[in-house]
């Protein structure tokens, strides 16, 4: 194979790019998944909804950034009516039903994109100061994929921040554990998860308006990409953010070396790893406590 | 009405949007020849699954008693159906569906593709690249059947023709959307030309990624014309510029026959045709001339659509009958930034009548 | 626990039997339905067993579904296997699958479990799509149909493989039910409900799961092979995992862990998709629409409400408080 | 009968069973006090193998357990009943004791049989259901019936087993008087072969039963002795009874 | 300071308390008592709005509280230590007992020091999880959760469950001290001598309903009652 170390340079740099993408894309549904213990497989189709939002946004303004801005915002918006309007009468309604209402939204959401934007997938370009390519150390990378790794970044020590250090943090976990007692000593159960579920559409979105320069839109993105975030989410283990990053590290490395290094069994590999981690942690890498 | 004609296309799924083009045309071609209301037309959602497609071919054929079928997108719907229609004697007119061994060995008299076949589409860009000085190549393509073909019959074409192929590399089929890896690898090897073969959303990733990682600077990207098909290539932007590659339609095409048709369909449907409008165009074209030649019921309109020679949108057509696939030009164009500023194919070059071999098929 | 109600026993039997009434008058796409929507049946009780009863919510029985059909295809096809061997063989195939999947989950709960079953599901599915023998994505064509000629049917007739598939699904329930009211179906329910104590009662858990699960992928498995003869051909797109969602989908919508609801849901999901889809390209839309609204009305599926509703109607007529209260306190008041 | 070597187990840095060693006669009734946080619920996890101890070993009637899982060592006679209510709670109290009971027999994997129906396991229910005085709540669900008769359920699930040693952690506490009394007379109505280990706080019940006592604290053994040796302990007063009897 | 009134609440269909009324007094401690499954874990349930009251009233300082929302009725300064305890396993100790105090006013009288000298044991502990503690540990940390809320009225169900003798005479005097700060309490106990050794009142609850209300110097002499209600 190559020896030139810049070669294995810029595939780390790939491999660190689609982390980031996936922490992203995985965060929002490990946060809702692991603290509401709600399972909801349409987070996905709001991942879809960001990067068509964050496609007309950019269209109709010519500037990227108003997608950027506008995908987050409307996605969780989309996620409080979905929450005042079903997912909160779902909360009590145990995991098998939020399957099944959640597998229910994503088929009316493709329909729905398809119905507004088309059946054709549809991209939208990098922003002018992210274009083209930069020179970190001497490895020439796509300036756009670094903007991707510094986001995910910050959003990942945002999060960290919240979660452990906050009294909010220590309230949502409470209210996940036992609702009822938390009630008792005076949280508002019903108003954090809301909160919460809504920041976890935000990142959804976020996440779409993200990815568009690089992927395209369309459809059934949302429902490709589920597999992948659900296995970030399960491989970490759930409710966890540590577990969330290490779950994003683990497949996008896998994914990037395992296509160069192990071609014909690269499309396996993800579920093999899935597999394995679970055999021998069976509830992934960094539970949340309990 | 006088004739039932099935569609099997798709209606939903990944390439929704070519069942669409594929039944404009035929309907374009129905009217155009005054035949609209002379034929039921009956369409059927293939959804792209295998045995959804068979099953809606059954239906068409056993319960609607269709004269003849018209589809598949999918080259894995054709297989699934081919046994079928062969049993039924149903003649299916191909659409889309390129995969060789519907008109190779699997062959039958009841299948008659005019659309293209994957390596009908490839094969003259092996000679033509030599010819352009390029010698190192480096292919990539999705990992499933049509994909292995349509790189396949480059590879083979280009080795012939004295090129090196420097390294190849099959993608995980709809799963992948990060071409990075791949890119950088291809990127080390250094080689004149990439050569590729993606449709659809993949096309669109592909072409934008391949561009953000410099690699137009080293290497131009070169294809399957479907890399950068009129229906998404603004979706890749100014990515796509510079991309040469192979197709067996081109709306730019400078010819009486494709303006009227051009015309026509913005007329009709107010957008430019893609080569999947024409594949639905020349599939009712066909169907018509067939019927035209005094063809009635199924068994005559089989006989009848492997004679029909006309001049198509797409150039001089004719139906081969060692394979009943089409006989027809390729062309090679550019794609450039227009006048408008909006993207449009540049033909740079012509091959004409290009003829798959018989390989293996036996009426 | 599972019991035989009376209203289970009347409601799969009117199922069948509205199936083979239908069967008689319907044309040849009806046919192709009821065949569709029996199969599909098969499928979901054999994923119910599991699911429904030993919480074992799993998302490769899609996949497993799709190895009966390609055992079946690639042995009669590529091997030249008597169909009925391979009909067997395939019924093994999905046995030992099922059995070495839930052994090897056996550890996992929850969402874990569902996604360690999709793990595997998926690598079959990648597996059998990347097999240049097995066709690969373009599948495998000239599935042949079990000969029963020596008893007089002939399969390739579409109303006598109707009948032959609701047979099956008939044997299928009967199975189901079967060793779901046995000693091993309570101790299933057991695992369920509480499996920490079942191991400190002595037993040795994942001997079961895997015994479970292997009964059901053999269910399975034979709704596959099934399937298989009906297209007479297979492809990958039998193993994809949506392929188990929607069969999930289907189990819940009916009334999971109801035996019976599974087998209603598929069948009222595959005629209502049918229905819709003739309506319009933007069926998903409206089905994802009809699921939403099912669920939030009720929550325990179509025959899962019903029966909710008649077996509380019944719960009330003896009273209730007297349960509630502690014997102990009881006896001790009366000869207070 | 039941025996426990030098056993030791910490968690992280926090030492909670430490060279506990101790052994019962057949037929034994000891019972373990200690203050709370002792070390008593773990000891009974390391017994049962619901914890693998760090070092030492447990040995039932000759036979080297510690490698053994919780349910090998369940079929091996040694039963547990939980501190913490542990039943099957969505099925009615006689579906519970049923599954404990065919698990015992063996009976868990009748395909051909139902063990709900079979008249065995019906007797065996019948007869674990009388000891715990459960007979008319058989069919009241888990789930439904008030604290009290949880406690009871959780015993009488490890009493329907029908083990050889039978662990108890704290049976009687959150029952009233009543409860309390009934089960004096279940511990004195027990076949005298059978041998028990219980955790109890509540000290009426802790002397009345016990053969011998044994005394955790800070997870070490610091005391063994007859009932009477205990109660005049200091030490054991000071560290954990206190004047318990001030206010009975 | 809280009087229930001819309550009326059960689980869904199951109607478990049928007229039932107390009378907890500011300053004092009211002791409710009877047997397993009498219904007075469910009375408190339906205080702490945990249970929907099917019929009658429960008025907080003047205010009924029917309907009120459980995290509501918690600010309104009443705590509870269910019989279950109820630590959150995926909290730490600490933060246990810091998501009860964070409402705390700053002169509270209840600080994280004073639960601590409360119950020493919980200061050894901070940082295990909730699902890493010891049956008895887990009641202090119920009880020092409460407290940290520093609540007008303190509801208690079975705190001396699962404790240790010495620690149950420690309750006992920690529980007296309490009354001397004049908090008001309502204690449901099995343990008959704790409870009338502390209690002012005592409600006796019998099939759902109260079937005895008087001081507990007299249930302590009123031994009939006390072994038709109670089998002492
Ligand atoms: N999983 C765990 N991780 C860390 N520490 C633990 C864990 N489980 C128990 N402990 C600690 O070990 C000590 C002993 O716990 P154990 O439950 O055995 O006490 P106990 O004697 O049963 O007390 P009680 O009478 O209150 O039930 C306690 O201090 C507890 O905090
Ligand atoms: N979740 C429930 N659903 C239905 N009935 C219940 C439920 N919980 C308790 N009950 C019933 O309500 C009655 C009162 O229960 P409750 O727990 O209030 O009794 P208690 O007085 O607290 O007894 P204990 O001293 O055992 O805690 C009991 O008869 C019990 O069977
Ligand atoms: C160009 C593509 C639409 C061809 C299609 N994928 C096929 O299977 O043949
Ligand atoms: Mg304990
Ligand atoms: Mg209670």
């Amino acid at each position: 194979m190559v020896t030139d170390w810049s070669y294995w340079a810029v595939q780390t740099l790939n491999g660190l790019q689609l982390s980031m993408l996936l922490f992203l894309l995985s965060v929002g549904l490990t946060v809702i998944f692991g603290l509401l213990h709600f399972v909801n497989l349409a987070h996905g189709a709001l991942y879809g909804l960001g990067a068509y939002i964050g496609i007309s946004a950019a269209a109709a303004t010519g500037s990227y950034w108003a997608g950027f801005a506008a995908a987050p915002i409307v996605v969780a918006l989309t996620g409080m009516l979905l929450y005042l309007g079903l997912m909160k009468r779902m909360r009590q309604a145990g995991p098998m039903n939020q399957v099944l209402v959640t597998l229910g939204l994503i088929f009316v959401f493709v329909d729905v994109f398809r119905l507004i934007w088309g059946d054709l997938a549809i991209g939208t370009a990098a922003p002018a100061i992210f274009s083209g390519r930069s020179d970190v150390f001497g490895v020439v990378y796509p300036t756009y994929r670094l903007f991707i790794i510094a986001l995910g970044a910050i959003v990942m020590a945002a999060l960290a921040l919240v979660l452990s250090r906050t009294q909010l943090g220590a309230m949502i976990r409470a209210g996940v554990d036992n609702d009822q007692m938390a009630a008792c000593l005076g949280v508002n159960v019903e108003r954090i998860f809301f909160i919460v579920f809504c920041v976890g559409c935000a990142l959804a979105g976020l996440a779409g308006a993200v990815a568009v320069p690089v992927f395209s839109a369309h459809p059934d993105m949302g429902t490709e990409i589920l597999i992948s975030t659900l296995i970030v989410v399960v491989v970490g283990g759930m409710g966890s953010l540590r577990g969330a990053v290490a779950g994003s590290f683990l497949v996008g490395f896998a994914q990037t070396f395992g296509a160069v290094l192990v071609p014909e069994v690269a499309s396996l590999l993800i579920y093999a790893l899935l597999a394995g981690v679970l055999v021998f942690r069976p509830t992934g890498l960094f539970p949340a406590r309990a | 009405q006088d004739y039932k004609v099935g569609m099997l296309l798709p209606y939903s799924g990944v390439y929704a949007a070519l069942g669409k083009d594929i039944d404009e045309g035929f309907v374009l071609a129905l009217e155009e020849a005054g035949m609209a209301d002379q034929v039921e037309i009956i369409r059927e959602d293939t959804e792209v699954k295998p045995p959804v497609g068979l099953a809606k071919a059954r239906k068409l054929v056993l319960e609607d008693q269709v004269d003849v079928l018209v589809g598949p997108v999918s080259s894995g719907v054709l297989g699934a159906v081919r046994d079928f229609v062969d049993q039924t004697k149903t003649p299916i007119i191909v659409a889309n569906a390129g995969n060789d061994e519907a008109t190779g060995e699997n062959c039958t008299p009841y299948i008659v593709r005019v659309s293209f076949s994957n390596s009908q589409v490839n094969r003259p860009m092996g000679q033509w690249m030599y010819d352009q000085g390029i010698r190192k190549v480096y292919t990539m393509a999705p990992d499933y059947a049509a994909g292995r073909q349509q790189i396949g019959a480059f590879a083979e074409a280009f080795k012939a023709a004295g090129g090196e192929i420097v390294g190849q590399e099959f993608t995980p089929f709809r799963t992948t959307q990060d071409f990075g890896p791949y890119l950088s690898a291809a990127q080390a090897t250094e080689p004149d030309a990439v050569y590729v073969f993606y449709a659809g959303s993949e096309a669109i990733n592909f072409v934008k990624q391949y561009d953000a990682f410099g690699l137009n600077d080293t290497a131009t990207l070169h294809g399957s014309g479907f890399i950068n098909s009129p229906l998404y290539v603004d979706a890749q932007g100014p990515a796509a510029v510079g991309t040469v590659a192979s197709l067996h339609y081109i709306p730019t095409l400078d010819t009486p026959e494709n303006k009227t048709f051009v015309e026509a369909v913005q007329k009709r449907y107010e957008r430019t045709p893609s080569e999947y409008t024409v594949q639905g165009y020349d599939a009712g074209r066909s169907f018509v001339e067939a019927i035209k030649s005094g063809a009635t019921d199924k068994e005559a309109i089989a006989k009848a659509l492997p004679t029909v020679e006309y001049v198509s949108p797409r150039g001089p057509v004719s139906i081969d009958p060692a394979t009943n696939n089409i006989v027809q030009n390729m062309y090679i164009y550019e794609t450039v930034e227009g006048d408008d500023g909006k993207l449009t194919q540049k033909l740079i070059g012509t091959v004409e009548n290009v003829k798959d071999p018989v390989n293996g098929c036996e009426m | 626990m599972f019991r035989q109600s009376l209203l289970k026993t009347i409601v799969i039997l009117a199922l069948l039997g509205g199936g083979v009434v239908y069967t008689f008058f319907t044309g040849y796409f009806g046919k192709e339905l009821v065949i569709e929507a029996a199969t599909l049946a098969i499928l979901a009780i054999s994923l119910d067993m599991v699911a429904g009863y030993g919480g074992m919510i799993s998302l490769c029985h899609g996949a497993i579904f799709g190895i009966g059909a390609y055992t079946f295809a690639a042995l009669t096809v590529l091997f030249g296997v008597h169909p009925l061997l391979a009909f067997a063989a395939a019924i093994v195939a999905t046995a030992l699958f099922g059995a070495v999947v839930g052994a090897i989950t056996s550890r996992t709960h929850g969402i874990f479990f569902i996604m360690a079953t999709l793990a595997f599901g998926q690598m079959a599915y990648v597996t059998i799509f990347e097999s240049r023998t097995l066709g690969g994505d373009d599948g495998l064509a000239g599935v042949p149909r079990l000969d029963l000629s020596a008893i007089g049917i002939d399969l390739m007739n579409s109303t006598n493989f109707a009948l032959f598939a609701i047979a099956a699904l008939a044997l299928v329930y009967v199975i189901a039910a079967f060793v779901l009211r046995s000693g091993f179906g309570r101790t299933l329910v057991g695992i369920h409900v509480n499996e920490a104590r079942m191991k400190a009662v002595g037993l040795t858990v994942w001997h079961y799961k895997a015994a479970a699960f292997g009964i059901s992928g053999a269910l399975a498995g034979l709704g596959g092979a099934i399937a298989a003869q009906q297209t007479m051909f297979v492809s990958p797109e039998l193993l994809v995992w949506m392929v188990s969602g929607t069969v999930l989908m289907v189990v819940i919508f009916g009334g999971i862990g109801t035996l019976v609801g599974p087998a209603v849901g598929a069948v009222v999901w595959v005629f209502l998709k049918h229905e819709i889809s003739s309506i319009t390209v933007h069926w998903h839309m409206i089905a994802g629409a009809v699921l939403i609204i099912t669920i939030v009305a009720g929550g325990r599926g179509l025959y899962g409400q019903i029966e909710y509703m008649i077996e509380n109607r019944r719960a009330k007529q003896k009273q209730p408080d007297e349960t509630n209260v502690s014997p102990l306190a009881q006896e001790r008041e009366t000869h207070a | 009968m039941l025996e426990a070597r030098d056993l030791n187990k910490a968690f992280g840095s926090l030492v909670v069973t430490k060279d506990v060693s101790f052994s019962l006669e057949k037929g034994e009734r000891r019972v373990v006090l200690g203050p709370n946080g002792a070390g008593k619920t773990t000891l009974f996890n390391l017994l049962v193998g619901e914890l693998k101890p760090n070092s030492g070993s447990v040995r039932m009637g000759g036979e080297d357990l510690t490698s053994l899982s919780v349910a090998a060592r369940a079929r091996r006679g040694l039963a547990r009943s939980y501190q913490k209510n542990n039943l099957f709670g969505a099925l009615t109290v006689r579906e519970n004791l049923a599954l404990a009971v065919a698990t015992a027999r063996g009976a868990a994997g009748w395909l051909a049989r139902d063990t709900l129906a079979d008249p065995e396991i019906a007797k065996g229910v019948a007869d674990a259901a009388a000891q715990v005085g459960l007979t008319d709540a058989l069919d009241a669900k888990v789930d439904a019936v008030s604290y009290g008769v949880r406690r009871q359920l959780e015993v009488g699930i490890a009493l329907s087993t029908g083990p050889r040693v039978l662990l108890m952690d704290e049976p009687t506490s959150g029952v009233g008087p009543g409860m309390i009394q009934a089960f004096h007379t279940l511990l004195h109505t027990l076949p005298r072969e059978l041998t028990i280990l219980i955790i109890e706080h509540d000290m009426d019940l802790a002397f009345d039963v016990a053969d011998r006592i044994t005394v955790l604290n800070y997870g070490e053994v610091v005391f063994e002795g007859t009932p009477d040796e205990t109660r005049a302990s200091p030490m054991v007063r000071e560290i954990y009874l206190g004047e318990w009897d001030a206010h009975a | 300071m809280l009087e229930v009134s001819e309550l009326e609440t059960g689980y869904g269909e199951t109607r478990v308390i049928h007229g039932l009324s107390l009378n907890a007094v500011p300053g004092r401690m009211l002791a409710i008592l009877g047997r397993n499954g009498a219904g007075k874990t469910t009375t408190l349930k339906a205080i702490m709005g945990l249970l929907p009251a099917a019929g009658g009233d429960i008025r907080f300082q003047g205010k009924s509280l029917v309907g009120t929302a459980p995290y509501d009725i918690a600010k309104h300064g009443i705590a509870y230590v269910p019989e279950t305890r109820d630590i959150f396993p995926s909290l730490t100790v600490r933060e246990n007992l810091m998501l009860a105090a964070r409402m705390a006013p700053r002169d509270a009288t209840w600080t994280l020091e004073r639960v601590f000298e409360f119950f020493p044991r919980l200061g050894e502990r901070l940082n295990n999880g909730g699902n890493q503690l010891s049956g008895g540990e887990q009641q202090m940390l119920a009880i020092g959760r409460a407290l940290l809320m520093n609540p007008k009225l303190l509801i208690l169900d079975e705190p001396t469950e699962g404790l240790a003798p010495i620690i149950v005479r420690q309750i006992h005097d920690k529980l007296a001290a309490l009354k001397e700060d004049g908090m008001t309490m309502i204690l449901v106990e099995q343990n008959f001598g704790f409870a009338t050794s502390l209690a002012d009142e005592v409600v006796i609850v019998g099939r759902g309903r109260s079937v005895w209300e008087g001081l507990s110097a007299d249930i302590r002499a009123d031994t009939d009652t006390q072994h038709k209600w109670l089998g002492v």
